[in-house]
């Protein structure tokens, strides 16, 4: 790691370029959602502030801003403050690992680009969202309100179980690619097809987890507003609240983003093989176009499906998902054993 | 015939040890109800075991009436030690064998009725209770005959913990923990042997019997070993101050342990010091000789008198065992070849009439749910075919002439009159106290008026406890009138057993550990032709 | 016909057999035929048999029949049967006096229940009794000897549902047993030094080599001597002598029968024939020998005593028996053996003759055989009666009937070998059974029925089938003694000259002609002297009223006879109450607290000491954790600093 | 560059730690803690070595470490909260039925 | 700067540690130990085994210590419920026994001296390899800890699962299990 500065810089700027991309996340996806939440209910959504409602959520972001920040009295005040903090935490770290297009030439040294070239880059995303949990488990906790309690345990259950099959979904994907590193997912998927076509399966459980790991409906138990009144988010208000706020989304984007990467080819576009710039400009917009076309799912599978119930959700999880997922684990693997992929 | 399973399916010692462990295995998948299937199993596999016994015999039986020493195929089984599979029977442990084999027929006969529940354990526990029985008669190696001798153990200390009496727990653990002290030491005097033996032979380890017996220790050594080993088996005899376990066992063991146990796996006990103790130790066996007379005496003395007094019929049996034994081991002590053939005829006749008293206080047992004698009287008149049964085996049992016992006993104390004078002529009184405790026996119990009402309606024995009592008063009537047939087998043997520990005892006594040259070519062909 | 010899013990065997495993079964009348057929057909190859032996020529003047090996090797007896003078003597008395017993049986216990079992009791009793008169060796003697005590056992408690005759058998067997010891003792000492049973070989040997059972000690005696006690102790258990004679009285629990052939015709006897058949090993042992003859001639004057005060007509009877084989012990530890097997054989007929006649008497009184009860019977019984008063008289030596013959004899050697004291015994004993005898005579068959009026009314004379073995022992103790007229009176004393060839020291010292006569007729008057006195005592209408006087005037004496001298008491506190105590110490101290007490010692020190340790056991983990801790560390210090 | 003394220093230190802990917590789940605790120092301690040994060894007793730990931390929870139902407590100073 | 980021992380993985030990709350105390195990991964990584580092975290913090913290909560553990001071004695032999062991250590290495690092070979922090070895070598091993695993899913679901029906546990005596039908029960089932 004898890394000079025109490194740091250029990781510097990298990281720039994904925390611009996801900072936005939460603030279009305010309004995305609930433009799309209002057209599916046929009715118009959030349209006074800006045109089409555009502002709205800057005008959400002030009121976010100004309002009192509420602390209960019996909260356990060090945890409750650090709950929205840890939420935080992995959702911005998770971008890192994320590539955006192909290596750049700058100055006759090779960029990769993405903003944390290592290794193991699946793990590591891996590891940092399953810290997720520790947020909410905290915030539940912390506030000593038995709603929010429920909702942490609920949460960390929940992800917890799909976190199984999350991962093992994606370590079908490695088996033929034989690297953690996600750029090299990239470029196999460049160089052979998506992977959507031979592990549908695989894509299908990921998306479902990924739903789950997001506490997003159909399995938003953890918030169930009319069980839960808002689950383990109940007691914060204010920038606290935003703080979970602006997590859900950056996390969603960061899974979009994975998913994308691992079944969509990422920065790629089949048949397309653009260098230098040009690249990777069209690679960071290709990749934001497919997260974005993956959020719209995300928006449109919550406000059309109905929620489910605990236990359902649990034997969803592992009676169906889980072995699903191993079964796509063998299927892929002995598919890349007799050579097809 | 190279390996085991190969060994199981010939007509070998093998199967002769192991069918009763394999005909158990299926016993485990009877729900504890199937009593009446289980039953009618075990006897059927008994009865094979049986058939599988004689056929032995009749292949192995010298036509003079002989057996000879025969082994089956010595499999290597803890190579790194020189431990091997190594059975062998010869005019020693055939007649036990057959014995032990005899027995379990007729206690599974015995134990129709009284037992009443987990009949499928029951009858897999008699088993493998014989499974461990005869191995340990007929294992030629130290190791492999330390191992069927605990193995002994379990089977009995269920037979007695599960279906035994009021305080049965009290007597498994009593029977248990004697034997199981006495053992160990045995175990550590047998490494100790092995130990020896290697360090003599170059590193290479072996617990064959032969191998050991080439040993030839100084004293103060085989002094020691010899303890370990007599204790072992003084317990299982039991001789006189070991022998509190055994009226307890009885007592509350169901009747069919009482017949192995007082039929067979005493007899452990004499034949260790036959097989084991005394050739292997000649020197030590001639200083303790001493001792172990004065206890073998006091025995059967003791035993008498204390089984006079009893109030309870089996303990009265129990406490008579130890008196018969006793004789064995007086027999066995005077080193005189009369005395050794009476010895180990006396071996099968205490197993047949004490074996066939146990059946018949069971039979009272199961009627009437005592053994006190308080409880019975006058039973002649009601029961005339018991009555009949267990004069004959009381008697038997006495020593009068023309029965069994009698054949054991004038030859135990012919022979060793012979060679040890006066404390023969004390045991001999042993006779007389016989007489004394199981004719109080008989008194009390079938002879006088009725006392008690209970006793007016009791039915007299059934066709099946006849079938259970008839073999085995035949075969003492057949002893009793004839015992050549039953001494010739083992009279070559024990000859030349006994040579050899004459021989042995006369060398004298070393500084040093050695080992005796291994068998000298003239001796090889001599049982090369006796093969 | 020799060669059948096997058959005489083993028929009744079979008849034992039949009868024993079928009886119960089979029509009565079969069981009769079989009964007693038996030992008819057994009666009557003896009687071949012992023809042709008498006509023929046989090495060692014995024929022998080995059957089969029993044991071989260094303990080499076979089972083998040996027909000589000795035994032929034997073997008459035997099947003959059996036969009739056997017929009497049948009428005797006709109504008895255990009919089939009584008779195969009693045919595997003469089986029994053959093998042992027949055997070659004493082991075979010794399974004869064994099995009649077995039968006497079975007999006596043969109504074994009343609470006395299962325990007077067992005691019968407990105290022969303890002779079968000495017995069994002295063959090992036989069998030890010469390595065989066999009478003709050890005889041989001893009668050539004396010096090795003179000079040869075993425990502390010569070799003889030592055979010659332990024998004798068998036979002291066996012929009922002092001291073990108590079970003999109480014998008489059995069948009245059963007392004529076992415990006076032929068992009791066995002791006897063995001393007589063991004579080379007692003539070589002069101590026992004279032991012998003190202790007959002891047993013969206390059970005469004895007898005197009976009052049941059995126990008479036995006494009398004791006393008689005491008189056949002298006989035999003067020496005089032929004497002695003289005596066996006049005393089973007349004997069995005097119980058959008491049993007939029992039979008519229902049972009864108190003879302060009876009197008068001799209207009643006429048979009966006369046939016993033969008996009487014989026993009582008058002449010419046989007891007098014999016993003669014995008091003649007595007189002969210069035991002055042993005659003297021997006449008052013989006194003193005339007067007993004819005590019984009168009390039961004179003066007035004592009864009761329903006893009265169903006396009645026996049926032939008894009476008529009555009459043919009769006929018997009135000619058996012709075979042994003394050279004095004008026989040959055929018997004697019979019996010579197996008696190894035959010679009897020589005594002056006019001095045995005068012996004799000493005898024969002391004999009429007791009838006489008997006469006037009991003779009266009510025979009983001057005892009952005697009994008054000497109180402690009649107590004494009439309780048997307190024996059984004795024994009883002497040796069966410690031993039961001693027993019982063993049982309940020595094993349960100084056996037990030790190992449970052993247990309790294990326990208390996991009772000391357990403290540590906090059941905490922590606790453990921490005891883990320490201990790692301490060994970390042993490899960091050690 | 740092020493491996530091690195196994550094473990003992966390070791200690863990050690106090485990044994003078009452609360079950903290001495479980403790434990974890311990193991991350042996762990530690293995991949220190296997660097200095350049040996993966230690790097796979690792491996197994983690799995048996996740096994422990699965079987010991799920036990305390069998023994939370019964007895309202995981303080294990009451857990002494098994006391002799 | 490999220095400063072990001594930083070092101090942390200590303070974190104590706090672990010392703190009451058992929130609390299961938090700071996922900042210990986070240094601990971070220490990792800089020794050359960044698989192991995200092992760490992913295994440790992701599931372990969420799995803690889900107890803690699950049985609502207090301050007040969660021991209420300590055992002294314990305390004064555990102490003097923790630093002499750490003494003990530091002598050790006093006298050893402090080498420095070997250098990191790339066959070392070879994913590759450290499969390899995994599949070939430890296969057997491997296998076994998959089994033990599956006992401890089962056997934890067993000791754990209540009973149907108030039926007594498994596990447990049925006087003793009075009482505690009062939580929910779906958490009971996950």
């Amino acid at each position: 790691m004898n890394s000079g500065s025109p490194e740091i810089i250029a990781t510097l700027v990298k990281y720039a370029v994904m925390f611009g991309v996801f900072i936005n996340v939460a603030p279009i996806m305010n309004w995305v959602e609930r433009r799309a939440c209002a057209y599916i209910q046929d009715r118009p959504g959030p349209n006074r502030v800006g045109p089409l409602g555009l502002f709205q959520p800057l005008a959400d972001a002030a009121k976010f801003m100004f309002k009192e920040d509420v602390t209960p009295a019996a909260a356990d005040k060090l945890l409750y403050l650090m709950a929205p903090v840890l939420a935080l935490l992995p959702a911005f770290t998770t971008f890192v690992i994320v590539p955006f297009g192909p290596d750049l030439t700058v100055g006759g040294r090779t960029i990769p680009l993405v903003v944390a070239p290592v290794d193991t880059g699946v793990l590591l995303f891996l590891a940092l969202s399953s810290l997720a949990v520790y947020s909410l488990v905290l915030a539940g906790y912390a506030s000593n309100n038995k709603f929010s309690l429920l909702g942490g345990i609920r949460a960390s259950a929940q992800l917890i179980s799909y976190e199984l099959a999350l991962t093992l979904s994606v370590l079908a994907v490695l088996l033929p690619v034989n690297s953690f590193r996600l750029s090299d997912i990239v470029a196999w998927q460049q160089a052979h097809v998506w992977n959507v076509i031979p592990q549908i399966l695989g894509f299908f459980v990921f998306l479902v987890a990924s739903f789950a790991e997001t506490n997003r409906l159909p399995f938003d138990l953890p918030e169930a507003e009319s069980e839960l009144i808002a689950g383990f988010h109940t007691e914060y208000s204010a920038m606290r609240f935003a703080a979970f706020f602006q997590a859900e989304y950056t996390n969603m984007a960061a899974l979009a983003a994975l998913g994308v990467t691992l079944f969509f080819g990422g920065w790629s576009l089949p048949g397309v093989h653009l260098t230098g710039w040009l690249g990777a400009i069209v690679g960071l917009v290709t990749l934001v176009a497919k997260i974005g076309v993956c959020m719209a799912v995300f928006v449109w599978v919550r406000w059309t499906f109905p929620r489910f119930r605990y236990d359902q959700l649990m034997r969803l999880g592992w009676k169906v998902l889980l072995p699903l997922s191993i079964l796509n684990l063998i299927l892929v693997a002995a598919m890349t054993l007799a050579g097809w992929l | 015939m190279e390996t085991f399973f190969g060994l199981l399916a010939g007509n070998t010692l093998t199967r002769l040890v192991f069918f009763p462990t394999v005909a158990a295995v299926p016993l485990f998948f009877f729900t504890k109800t199937a009593s009446k299937a289980a039953k009618i199993y075990v006897l059927i596999a008994s009865l094979i075991e049986l058939a599988f016994g004689v056929l032995y015999l009749a292949a192995h039986l010298g036509r003079d009436g002989g057996f000879p020493l025969v082994h089956d195929t010595v499999l290597s089984w803890i190579s790194g030690y020189g431990v091997k599979y190594d059975l062998a029977m010869d005019g020693i442990s055939m007649p036990l064998v057959l014995l032990g084999i005899f027995l379990l027929p007729l206690v599974i006969l015995g134990s129709w009725r009284g037992i009443t529940e987990h009949w499928p354990m029951f009858g897999a526990s008699l088993l493998l209770l014989s499974t461990g029985v005869l191995g340990a008669l007929l294992a030629y190696d130290l190791f492999l005959f330390y191992v069927f001798w605990e193995v002994m153990l379990v089977p009995m200390y269920l037979l007695i913990g599960i279906w035994g009496g009021e305080r049965k727990i009290y007597a498994a653990v009593k029977f248990f923990l004697f034997t199981m002290a006495g053992s160990l030491l045995m175990l550590v005097a047998i490494l100790w042997m092995a130990w020896t033996f290697q360090r003599l032979n170059g590193g290479v380890w072996s617990f064959a019997y032969d191998d050991l017996l080439r040993l030839n220790l100084p004293l103060h050594q085989q002094v020691w070993l010899f303890a370990a080993f007599a204790l072992t088996f003084a317990i299982k005899v039991p001789m006189f101050p070991f022998h509190t376990w055994l009226p307890d066992a009885h007592v509350e063991a169901p009747t069919g342990g009482s017949v192995i146990l007082a039929g067979i796996l005493l007899k452990l006990g004499t034949y260790g010091f036959l097989r084991f103790a005394l050739p292997l130790f000649p020197h030590a066996s001639e200083v303790a000789r001493p001792l172990l007379l004065a206890l073998a005496v006091t025995g059967i003395l003791y035993g008498a008198l204390v089984a006079w007094v009893q109030v309870d019929m089996k303990k009265l049996v129990a406490y008579s065992s130890i008196a018969h034994l006793g004789f064995v081991m007086l027999g066995l002590l005077a080193a005189d070849v009369v005395a050794w053939q009476g010895s180990l005829l006396q071996m099968v006749n205490h197993g047949l009439s004490t074996g066939a008293l146990f059946l018949l206080v069971g039979m009272l047992y199961d009627r009437r749910h005592t053994k006190k004698f308080d409880e019975f009287g006058g039973l002649a008149r009601v029961m005339p075919i018991f009555a009949f049964f267990l004069v004959f085996a009381s008697l038997a049992s006495v020593g009068l002439p023309a029965l069994n016992g009698f054949v054991g006993e004038f030859m135990i104390l012919t022979g060793s009159f012979r060679t040890l004078g006066w404390p023969a002529a004390v045991a001999t009184f042993g006779v007389v106290l016989a007489a004394i405790y199981l004719l109080k026996m008989i008194q009390l119990t079938i002879w006088g008026p009725i006392t008690k009402d209970e006793n007016r309606k009791l039915a007299d024995l059934s066709f099946r406890e006849i079938a259970a009592l008839v073999p085995l008063c035949v075969l003492m009537l057949w002893i009793g009138v004839a015992p050549n047939t039953f001494l010739q087998p083992s009279r070559q043997t024990l000859e030349t057993v006994l040579a050899q520990y004459r021989q042995r005892v006369d060398e004298p006594d070393v500084r040093q550990a050695s080992l005796r040259p291994a068998t000298t070519g003239a001796e090889v062909a001599a049982t090369e032709a006796g093969r | 016909m020799l060669e059948l010899l096997w058959l005489i013990p083993i028929l009744p065997l079979a008849g034992a057999a039949v009868n024993g495993l079928l009886g119960r079964r089979l029509p009565k009348a079969l069981v009769t035929a079989v009964g007693v057929g038996a030992p008819l057909l057994s009666l009557l190859v003896a009687l071949g048999c012992l023809w042709e032996y008498a006509h023929g020529q046989f090495p060692n003047d014995a024929y022998d029949q080995v059957l089969y090996a029993w044991t071989t090797g260094d303990l080499s007896i076979p089972v083998a049967f040996l027909l000589d003078r000795l035994s032929a003597v034997m073997l008459f008395i035997v099947t003959f006096v059996g036969f009739w017993i056997h017929v009497y049986s049948a009428g005797y216990m006709a109504h008895e229940e255990g009919y089939s079992r009584y008779f195969a009791y009693l045919n595997l009793f003469m089986s029994a009794m053959l093998m042992l008169v027949l055997g070659n060796n004493y082991l075979v003697m010794f399974v004869g000897w064994e099995g009649v005590g077995l039968c006497s056992y079975l007999l006596i408690g043969f109504y074994y549902d009343q609470p006395f005759p299962p325990y007077a058998g067992k005691k019968a067997f407990i105290v022969n047993r303890v002779g079968d010891f000495a017995f069994l003792v002295g063959m090992f000492a036989l069998f030890a030094n010469f390595g065989t049973l066999n009478y003709h070989d050890l005889f041989t040997t001893i009668a050539t080599q004396p010096g090795l059972v003179t000079d040869h000690y075993t425990m502390g005696l010569p070799l003889a001597s030592f055979v010659a006690l332990c024998f004798f102790v068998g036979a002291m258990g066996k012929s009922a002598q002092i001291p073990l004679y108590v079970w003999l009285p109480d014998a008489m629990a059995g069948p009245t029968p059963v007392s004529a052939l076992i415990h006076a015709a032929t068992m009791v006897t066995a002791g006897v024939y063995m001393v007589v058949r063991s004579n080379v090993i007692y003539q070589l042992a002069p101590g026992v020998s004279q032991f012998v003859a003190v202790i007959g001639a002891a047993t013969a004057i206390f059970a005469a005593t004895i007898a005197i005060a009976q009052t049941d007509i059995k126990k008479v009877l036995a006494y009398s028996t004791v006393s008689q084989l005491g008189y056949m012990f002298l006989a035999a530890g003067l020496g005089a053996y032929s004497a002695a097997l003289f005596h066996v054989m006049t005393h089973a007929f007349f004997k069995a003759l005097l119980f058959l006649g008491s049993g007939s008497v029992i039979h008519a009184m229902g049972g009864e055989q108190d003879m302060s009860k009876m009197g008068g019977l001799k209207k009643y019984l006429p048979s009966t009666f006369r046939t016993y008063v033969i008996g009487a008289l014989a026993i009582a030596g008058i002449p010419p009937l046989a007891g007098f013959f014999s016993k003669d004899e014995i008091l003649h050697a007595a007189a002969a070998n210069g035991q002055w004291v042993l005659w003297a015994v021997g006449l008052i004993t013989a006194g003193l059974t005339a007067f007993y005898m004819f005590r019984s005579v009168f009390l039961t068959f004179f003066g007035s029925f004592r009864g009761t009026h329903e006893q009265e009314h169903h006396l009645h004379e026996s049926p032939p089938v008894m009476t008529i073995p009555l009459w043919i022992l009769a006929a018997g103790a009135v000619v058996a003694g012709f075979v042994g007229v003394p050279k004095v009176l004008g026989g040959i004393d055929r018997f004697h000259e019979w019996l010579q060839p197996v008696l190894f020291h035959p010679g009897q010292p020589e005594m002056g002609a006019g001095t045995e006569v005068l012996l004799i007729a000493i005898a024969v008057i002391v004999a009429a002297a007791g009838i006489f006195l008997a006469w006037r005592a009991y003779g009266g209408e009510d025979g009983l009223a001057n005892e009952r006087a005697w009994a008054a005037r000497f109180p402690t004496l009649h107590r004494v006879l009439a309780n048997k001298y307190y024996v059984d008491e004795i024994y009883d506190a002497l040796i069966v109450r410690p031993l039961a105590v001693l027993s019982r110490f063993f049982w309940k101290v020595v094993d349960t607290y100084v056996i037990d007490g030790t190992i449970n010692a052993g247990a309790y020190l294990t326990e208390l000491t996991g009772d000391v340790g357990r403290f540590s056991t906090t059941g905490n983990v922590r606790s453990y954790a921490l005891y883990f801790f320490v201990g790692v560390l301490l060994l970390g210090c042993w490899i960091a600093f050690g | 560059m740092v020493p491996i003394s530091w690195y196994l220093m550094l473990a003992a230190l966390l070791f200690a730690i863990g050690t106090i802990g485990a044994l003078t917590r009452r609360n079950g789940i903290s001495i479980f803690l403790s434990i974890e605790l311990m193991l991350n120092a042996a762990n530690l301690t293995l991949v220190a070595y296997s660097r200095q040994m350049g040996d993966r060894t230690g790097q796979l007793i690792v491996f197994f470490v983690m799995a048996v730990a996740a096994a422990e931390a699965a079987v010991g929870l799920a036990l305390f909260i069998a023994v939370f139902r019964s007895r309202r407590t995981i303080d294990v100073n009451r857990l002494n039925l098994m006391r002799w | 700067m490999e220095t400063l980021i072990f001594l930083i992380f070092a101090a942390l993985a200590v303070a974190s540690s104590l706090v672990v030990v010392a703190h009451r709350s058992p929130v609390y105390a299961t938090m700071s130990l996922v900042v210990t195990l986070f240094s601990v991964a971070v220490l990792f990584v800089l020794l050359g085994a960044p698989f192991l580092g995200a092992l760490q975290i992913l295994i440790y913090a992701g599931a372990i210590v969420v799995l803690f913290l889900f107890v803690i909560m699950l049985l609502n553990l207090q301050k007040a419920s969660a021991a209420a001071g300590r055992r002294g004695g314990q305390l004064w032999v555990a102490l003097p026994g923790a630093l002499l062991f750490v003494g003990m250590v530091g002598l050790v290495f006093w006298r050893a001296g402090a080498p420095a690092l070997q250098p990191l070979t790339a066959d070392l922090v070879s994913l590759k390899g450290l499969a390899t070895a995994l599949f070939s070598d430890y296969l057997l091993p491997f296998e076994i800890v998959g089994l033990l695993l599956l006992v401890a899913v089962i056997g934890a679901t067993v000791a754990a699962r209540r009973a149907p029906d108030g039926e007594a546990s498994r596990l447990l005596p049925r006087e003793d299990f009075v009482g505690a039908g009062d939580e929910p029960r779906k958490e009971a089932r996950s």
